[in-house]
């Protein structure tokens, strides 16, 4: 189809067509994105999409465009960067080919164009043809009563000579360290006594000697004692910072006494 | 005794097995693997044949035995749809853009969601992908050997089921798409797509339908 | 026209009733009666004479048409009902705690509880000593002539089939350990490990397996 054929069809444009073109603007957001639009435009042409005019496509999608500017649409960006691309093909379309000019002529830029759209509507095609199969659940149906297979399940362990291995090793080299592993039967960890301490700080209602409240039977022995002690002091330091109880001490060297903090 | 020796001596007779084979596909909902059927039937036995025979007797009947990838299952012939009202389940109304992926899914697997995108021209929602997933009809295929390592998605056998395929080769269409060259991966003349991408690109597509 | 003479003209033909009949049957949950069969059906049909004839098709087949009170189902053959079982063996890896009791009980045999707890350093639940017991890879030892005559433990049979070991001596030392790699444990900073150690280990196996 010639440019001035196209002319002279734009002409003819029945005005029952150029309301639809404005119904097209005013129900904008009913189409998914600028191909969706541009597919729905070159329905107008009444061809087969191999034989569309590219050309006349860009103007009625450049012309969709300036009337949603004029109705202040606000289109989404995708849509301008479609007009934008379609401008720049559209002039490549009418001017005279630049013999200098690199890259993809404006025929094969046209041409992809109209690929995207026959692919585009082929697939709307396969979906409706998809949709229309029959489907489970609703023209066939599977077993309504299944009936129970028992699953008769016999676990088994397994263990390889290698795993066997590896954890003999690993408990023989834990072995070997002895003398580096801490002797944990002297040692009171923080974590204890701040568990220790959750349970009985309820009953701090009043200002009390850290030192009583130490575990029984880690007083007497002297690395026990220390132990107990710094945990002990440890886990008041992070009870005070989150609030749980408050702390004070008389002077340097004086004992450190706690308070259940009263909840406000 | 070798394995072949005794499946002379062990194996039912195919009449017996077809029975068996009836009785499990029976009791299922969902499909069985010929494996499957194979590993719960005695030793020796050989349920693709009985699998052959039981098809040809529920031809024409009101049950008919379909294939689903490599599964079998019974299911209702599609011209009696209209007396099961009663067992019809609500079906959740799949919006028209999941429609679509859907069918492009199908039609161009492996696709990446980029390619997805390029042929609808326009971004797919997280909610399209999401809600096919759920659904079981599209799951994750090979990661593509490109640049970034896009995933790829493909369609299920559950998928197939629903739709009464016996593979993603039965779409509906899909010889005279693909010889229409609608199912090619051509990217714009002149973008950055090295070609060798493409080829790639395209082997992925035909190797799946070809087999 | 009345009801009868309209059934003549409208009723399909009582091989597509069976159809009907053996569609509806095979969707429904539960069984169906006659009357339901009769409402779900065209006008005219007789379900009675198809239930007559589909019931006759499927004697002798993998799956019976069956009447359950005054409704009919499709059910398995009875005789076919130990294909409904399905044989799923899960393998699953031994515990860290049991498979270092099992080896302690390997290399220091015979072995009280007390002494695998001393070497493991925590206790050992009973749980985990059944366990081992159960799946046969240890057993009782003679009682230790020490006070409260203690229990030991021994590695079986079994267990030797299982880790393809003629005899528990075959077991390999720290020294192997060391040689295949197992022993990559990083020393502790500062740590000084004497060679001699070793030897001594190794001496000291030896000898508890004198029983």
């Amino acid at each position: 189809m010639s440019d001035r054929d196209w002319v002279a069809e734009q002409q003819d444009q029945s005005v029952s067509e150029r309301l639809a073109a404005e119904a097209l603007i005013v129900d904008v957001d009913g189409y998914e994105g600028p191909l969706d639009l541009l597919l729905s435009l070159s329905r107008t042409q009444k061809v087969d999409l191999r034989r569309i005019s590219v050309l006349q496509l860009a103007e009625q999608y450049l012309g969709f465009v300036n009337k949603a500017k004029a109705l202040r649409i606000e289109l989404a960006a995708d849509y301008l960067v479609m007009a934008a691309w379609l401008a720049y093909l559209k002039s490549r379309l009418l001017l005279p080919p630049d013999p200098s000019e690199e890259g993809p002529s404006a025929e094969d830029l046209a041409a992809h164009l109209a690929f995207q759209l026959e692919r585009l509507q082929a697939m709307r095609e396969a979906a409706a043809r998809l949709m229309a199969r029959d489907q489970r659940g609703r023209d066939f149906f599977v077993r309504g009563h299944p009936e129970e297979v028992t699953r008769a399940r016999t676990v088994r362990y397994t263990a390889s000579l290698i795993d066997l291995m590896r954890a003999y090793a690993r408990l023989r080299t834990k072995d070997e360290f002895r003398p580096f592993v801490m002797d944990r039967d002297h040692v009171f960890t923080m974590e204890q006594a701040l568990e220790r301490l959750r349970g009985l700080i309820g009953y701090a209602a009043s200002w009390s000697d850290l030192e009583s409240w130490l575990p029984e039977g880690w007083d007497s022995n002297p690395m026990r004692r220390r132990s107990s002690v710094a945990a002990h002091f440890a886990a008041v330091l992070e009870m005070a910072k989150r609030g749980q109880i408050e702390l004070r001490q008389g002077d340097t060297f004086a004992p450190i006494e706690i308070r259940r903090k009263e909840s406000e | 005794m070798t394995d072949q020796e005794r499946s002379l001596f062990d194996a039912p007779p195919i009449a017996e097995q077809e029975r068996m084979v009836e009785a499990i596909l029976f009791a299922a909902t969902e499909p069985v693997t010929v494996a499957d059927l194979k590993r719960r039937m005695p030793h020796g036995c050989d349920p693709a044949e009985a699998l052959a025979y039981l098809r040809r007797r529920y031809e024409g009947r009101g049950v008919r035995l379909v294939r689903v990838g490599d599964a079998w299952a019974f299911r209702t012939a599609p011209d009696l749809g209209h007396l099961m009202q009663k067992e019809v389940v609500e079906q959740r109304k799949l919006s028209r853009a999941a429609i679509e992926t859907l069918a492009i899914i199908a039609y161009h697997q492996p696709v990446t969601r980029a390619e997805i995108e390029e042929i609808r021209g326009v971004a797919v929602s997280r909610g399209t992908i999401d809600q096919l997933l759920e659904m079981e009809w599209i799951r994750f295929g090979r990661r593509r050997m490109t640049p970034g390592r896009p995933v790829t998605f493909v369609v299920t056998e559950t998928f197939l089921d629903h739709f009464g395929l016996e593979s993603a080769r039965d779409l509906p269409g899909l010889k005279d798409l693909r010889a229409a060259g609608l199912l090619d991966n051509r990217p714009l003349p002149g973008s950055m797509q090295r070609p060798e991408d493409e080829e790639e690109d395209l082997s992925g597509q035909t190797e799946l339908f070809e087999d």
